[in-house]
């Protein structure tokens, strides 16, 4: 296995007395794609949460590379080379796709608001370079010919798309994606495939996703974490999953007290 | 352009209009040279007080008719020209400017005294001769740059008749109720220094908010302390409301109301709870004996009765006109001069002016509610 | 349109979905009077949709549903209930604020006679005591499987002669899990019709007499529960291919 | 008067005051209830109803004279008329914009109080219109209390109506499915609830209760204007979020609150009776910091 690029070691989280995520140690490694399912409840976003900041592990280390996220903020995750998507699409609205995109450039901007303000010459270089890249990264994912429209006024499928490459502007090493093939057709669910596949062939970037669709899980992922009831009851290839008693249990449920019926 | 052309040759209406369409560039470009003399008469005539400002105007409007019937002013016809201030203030500045740049000889007006005070100023820089026909609020005494006069009473006055009624009457403890607005407040506060200082108690002094209904917080204020009548200082729509509320948690004392309520609308709100009140008014037509043929020649040119401060509007406009033709001249100092030395005598009778230029003789009258309508109670 | 008489319940290419998301992809299912059938899949494979479009919650953008040989694809959702149809949703949505009776009474709203509203209220406090001892608490105040208890005996005061039924393990401990689905049998037993939407795909096939599997919006299987329970080829439905 | 007296005079005063806050109060949180709606428009909902009162009431009155019995009459009618006004409202204005962001709905309300200000200004040039009962004033006097036939009339008719409120909210299916309506829509439509008809029947008794207050307030006090429900509107919105914005029972008790906090704050020395807007809203701001939810309102805790 390659190296961990991504590393959770016993990480708790509970909201008012109920066990979100129980103990949990997790592996993403590096340039892998892999994958989180589990039965609804099982706890996958908050895990995604927590990784990203959102939310704080009562107990636990989440570690990029060997450094701690646990203590910082959503932008600093972000900045430590985490980029995420959402199950619901969130794009800025009354903002073109370009605008959109150059958004997610600019946790890396490293010119300060006065300079910004009084557009000293190295902010508009940096400027210019931000629009530079965020185009590449429109272009990447196939919708650079409608980078100057409303962004909701997008097709679903696209929209999704804009999102990525807004996740791919930050520059990430790692991009998470949370059900990115919901409410996709199935031409859209194979591009979306061969999208991912190209994120990490070409921009050398893991990716990690929770989805729905095991179908598709089990094409794409090289890795596969269940999780239920906030425990982490299988790790391994799509095969072996495929075939773990505990996962099918999981999703169809137990045998037990069948008897009782 | 008026079409009067009594005593008129129709050659010299031919000679004038031919005169006023060579003269059409001149006219265009330089200030107009009318063969006439225009009055300004600043009242509102839109907003709340529209009606009483519509009432002043066309009470002007009927005595310089007369006036015209009779040969004009110094043998040249007068017309009107209105600005409406709106009774606000801002749009009385912009009412007065206009007015003044207008070429008027004088202006007849004022019914909202916080309309009528920034005009003073403007009508002063200008010159212009302004008598005030109805504003009566003391606050126009020291912003009279000297060009104004006040032929109305002032709420000076009014407090005289008040605190000389309520004397006369045996009470001893007054409780004044106002709403806290110029006018009222103004009134409530001269009259409890006047009560005071001729040796009476003020046991109550209450603010009522513009617009409310329920008067029960003042109505226990008044009858904890008892006094031997209460004196309303504003409007009528919220005095009838008030009174009807003192009667009814059993109020027995007197009530008076200022002129901002010798409304006889008074009645219809207040009910039989208005039995007995006593007003304070300025000389309003109908208990003006002088006024008889005022009230029919209004009412065949208007097909209504005249309002409340007609017959000063009226008066106003007379006196104006007099003081012109004493002057001989439309020169502004000389009309100016001429009214200060005025002893005239209008419907609402006799108008001299004190140093100051308010009227030397109260005008006010005491009314008295019975049968649901205000009669004359001296 | 209903060849068998005693189909109670028929859908015939039903597509639904929300906004420019399409979750039904012409689904076509049948319930037999009497009988239970029981709606299976994977999260997001389109079965709470599917009793949404039923019940007149979500409208179908193509396809008919007929009920009792009736189309009432475009019926208001509560004229549906109110000719019986009866959709017990998943969260069981008891009404906060009102006693557990007031949830009772609710749930006959449709019911004018106030003689049948107070058998059938006995009816339910036979079957579920426990809400009789509770009935004038706050409903919000039970226990989950209390909860789950009032949100069945709500459907059964309209007298439902189809109920449809969404996930009521969700959330309940194990030993719950199977209380309930003992209650769900013996409404059966009873006589009522259902349709079933489960996770615990292999109690649920237990009870039922015929079952569909769902899958991305599409029936991928259907057949006797018997036959499904035994061919392993569902888990495919569930963990992909 | 002693301190005593006053007090006690305070009270009664505070009642009648508060019987017409509570009133309009529940028209507020009843349709705040079941649609999420402020409806800003219901302060002129009274408005509307003090002047098809007095309208009825000056055609009643030749008959039945301008007494209790011609008021009673003229408030029933007016109640039925401003009742369907009230549904009309919800059904061209409101309707539309279920579904619209809070923000559009809540303009349009203000709107429709516009439209209904303006209308009425427009027929009545802005005049007071005196209300044209005569009630008469007679009363019971304990000595150190005078409570006018007026005042108990006024307070029992209001309370009466509450009681037959707070029947109907508790004892009827339909009651219920208001109530219900308020917690979850589409369980009411999944039990057979027409929610479309509740949420009119909601507005239809809002509004007719506005209206009784408005034709006794007229009543009353003895004059209307276009302009009178303007600041009732804003008290019994206050009178609403400090009983909880929604409950039913909040409006009556913080209706009632607020009427007796304006009649006795304003006793306090040094605070004279300009100053009871002041308070009352002094009070609302209190009640929003210190208790947000209202003093019988239920917090509405966000679930994970």
């Amino acid at each position: 296995m390659s190296n961990p690029l991504l590393k959770l070691s016993g990480v708790s989280l509970s909201f008012a007395g109920n066990t979100v995520l129980d103990n949990v140690d997790f592996v993403v490694g590096e340039g892998v794609i892999a994958s989180l399912i589990g039965p609804n409840g099982a706890g996958k976003t908050s895990l995604f949460n927590c990784i990203t900041g959102f939310y704080k592990p009562q107990s636990g280390s989440i570690k990029i590379d060997g450094h701690e996220l646990m203590k910082l903020k959503p932008h600093r995750v972000t900045q430590a080379g985490i980029a995420r998507t959402f199950q619901n699409v969130r794009l800025f609205h009354q903002m073109t796709v370009l605008e959109n995109v150059m958004s997610g450039s600019h946790c890396r901007s490293k010119a300060g608001a006065i300079s910004a303000i009084l557009g000293l010459p190295s902010q508009r270089r940096e400027e210019a370079e931000i629009r530079a890249h965020a185009i590449e990264c429109l272009r990447f994912v196939g919708i650079s010919d409608e980078m100057d429209r409303d962004a909701t006024n997008l097709a679903y499928g696209h929209q999704r798309r804009v999102e990525i490459a807004r996740a791919l502007a930050t520059r990430p090493r790692l991009l998470l994606l949370d059900e990115p093939a919901a409410g996709l057709n199935s031409g859209e669910k194979q591009d979306l495939l061969d999208l991912i596949g190209r994120i990490r062939d070409e921009l050398d970037i893991s990716v990690l996703l929770i989805e729905h669709d095991t179908g598709m899980v089990m094409k794409i992922s090289e890795r596969i974490s269940v999780l239920d009831h906030g425990v982490m009851i299988a790790e391994g290839a799509p095969k072996e999953i495929q075939a773990n008693p505990k996962v099918i249990e999981a999703y169809l449920g137990q045998e037990d007290g069948e008897d009782l019926l | 352009m008026p079409t009067a052309t009594t005593g008129m040759g129709e050659n010299l209406t031919m000679k004038i209009t031919a005169f006023l369409a060579t003269t059409a560039i001149a006219v265009a470009l330089a200030a107009p040279a009318y063969a006439e003399m225009k009055i300004g008469i600043l009242v509102p005539t839109t907003g709340s007080e529209a009606t009483y400002g519509q009432d002043m105007a066309n009470a002007v409007d009927l005595a310089i008719s007369e006036i015209n019937a009779a040969g004009g002013v110094l043998g040249e016809q007068l017309s009107s020209v209105v600005g409406d201030d709106g009774c606000d203030p801002q749009q009385a500045v912009n009412a007065a400017s206009k007015l003044a740049s207008s070429d008027v000889v004088g202006v007849v007006g004022g019914y909202c005294s916080g309309a009528t005070v920034p005009t003073l100023k403007i009508f002063g820089d200008a010159g212009l001769p302004f008598v005030i026909a109805a504003a009566n609020s003391t606050k126009l005494i020291p912003a009279n740059p000297g060009d104004a006069f006040m032929i109305n009473s002032t709420g000076n006055d009014q407090v005289a008749k008040a605190v000389e009624y309520f004397s006369a009457n045996g009470i001893k403890s007054l409780a004044i109720v106002n709403q806290g607005d110029a006018y009222s407040q103004d009134l409530a506060d001269l009259t409890k220094k006047a009560w005071e200082a001729a040796g009476n108690t003020v046991p109550a002094f209450e603010v009522a908010n513009k617009g409310e209904q329920d008067y029960s917080a003042i109505v226990t204020a008044i009858r904890s302390a008892n006094p031997d009548a209460v004196f309303w200082t504003a409007y009528y729509a919220d005095g009838g409301l008030l009174i009807r509320q003192l009667r009814q948690a059993g109020y027995q004392g007197k009530i008076a109301v200022g002129d901002g309520s010798n409304s006889p609308e008074l009645f219809n709100i207040a009910g039989s709870a208005a039995e007995g009140v006593v007003g304070f008014s300025n000389p309003t037509a109908e208990f003006l004996p002088a006024a008889k043929s005022f009230i029919e020649d209004y009412s065949a040119a208007y097909g209504s009765a005249p309002g409340p401060y007609a017959p000063l509007a009226y008066d106003g406009m007379k006196l104006l006109a007099s003081a012109i033709e004493t002057a001989g001249s439309t020169d502004s100092a000389a009309i100016v001069d001429a009214l200060k030395a005025a002893d005239y005598q209008g419907l609402a009778g006799e108008i001299t002016f004190t140093p100051e230029n308010t009227l030397a003789r109260s005008n006010f009258v005491v009314l008295q509610g019975a049968g649901g309508k205000w009669t004359l109670a001296e | 349109m209903s060849t068998e008489a005693e189909t109670i319940l028929q859908l015939e290419n039903v597509t639904a979905g929300y906004g420019r998301i399409i979750a039904l992809n012409g689904i076509d299912l049948k319930v037999e009077q009497g009988a239970m059938a029981t709606l299976l899949g994977a999260n997001g494979a389109g079965k709470t949709t599917t009793l949404k479009t039923i019940s007149g919650l979500v409208r179908a953008t193509g396809g008919k549903v007929l009920f009792e040989g009736e189309d009432i694809t475009q019926t208001p959702a509560h004229e549906i209930a109110r000719r019986g149809l009866v959709h017990v949703p998943e969260g069981r949505h008891v009404l906060r604020g009102l006693s557990v009776r007031e949830n009772l009474e609710l749930g006959a709203f449709t019911v004018k006679d106030p003689a049948t509203r107070r058998k059938r209220m006995d009816e339910v406090f036979g079957l579920f005591p426990v809400l009789a001892k509770r009935q004038h608490g706050d409903g919000s105040l039970l226990s989950g499987g209390e909860q789950q208890m009032l949100a069945i005996g709500r459907a059964l005061m309209h007298g439902p002669r189809l109920l449809l039924l969404d996930e009521p393990s969700m959330g309940l401990a194990p030993k719950l899990v199977i209380e309930t689905m003992q209650i769900v049998k013996r409404l059966s037993e009873a006589g009522t019709t259902i349709l079933l939407v489960e996770q615990n795909a292999r109690l649920a096939l237990k009870l039922a007499d015929y079952g569909y599997v769902l899958e991305g919006g599409h029936i991928r299987m259907q057949g006797d529960a018997a036959t499904l329970r035994a061919d392993n080829s569902i888990v495919q439905a569930y963990l992909g291919e | 008067m002693s301190v005593f007296d006053i007090f006690f005079q305070q009270l009664v005063n505070g009642l009648v005051l508060g019987s017409f806050y509570a009133l309009v109060a529940l028209g507020y949180t009843m349709i705040f209830g079941v649609v999420k709606l402020l409806n800003f428009a219901h302060g002129d909902i009274y408005m509307v109803g003090g002047f098809l009162g007095f309208l009825i009431l000056s055609v009643l009155a030749p008959y039945v004279g301008p007494g209790w019995t011609g008021v009673a009459i003229s408030m029933v009618v007016a109640m039925i008329a401003v009742g369907f006004l009230g549904v009309f409202i919800q059904r061209i204005a409101y309707q539309p914009m279920l579904n619209a962001p809070r923000l559009s709905i809540l303009i349009t309300a203000l709107a429709v109080s516009l439209v209904l200000q303006n209308g009425v200004l427009t027929l009545t040039n802005g005049q007071y219109q005196p209300f044209g009962a005569d009630l008469g004033f007679g009363g019971v006097n304990l000595g150190f209390l005078f409570i006018s036939y007026n005042q108990m009339i006024l307070v029992g008719t209001a309370a009466a109506l509450m009681i037959g409120l707070e029947l109907f909210v508790s004892r009827t299916q339909y009651g219920r499915a208001m109530r219900a309506i308020s917690i979850d829509k589409d369980m009411c439509r999944l039990m057979g609830i027409n929610v479309t008809a509740v949420i009119a029947v909601t507005f239809f008794i809002g509004s007719a209760l506005a209206a009784a207050a408005g034709t006794m307030a007229g009543a009353y006090y003895g004059s209307i204007w276009y302009f009178m429900g303007f600041l009732i509107g804003i008290k019994a919105f206050t009178a609403a979020v400090i009983g909880g914005i929604g409950s039913i029972p909040g409006a009556m008790l913080g209706g009632l609150i607020l009427g007796l906090l304006e009649a006795f704050g304003t006793q306090i020395p040094g605070i004279g009776s300009e100053w009871k807007d002041v308070f009352s809203f002094s009070v609302l701001i209190l009640v929003l910091v210190l208790k947000p939810t209202g003093l019988l309102g239920k917090s509405e805790q966000e679930r994970m």
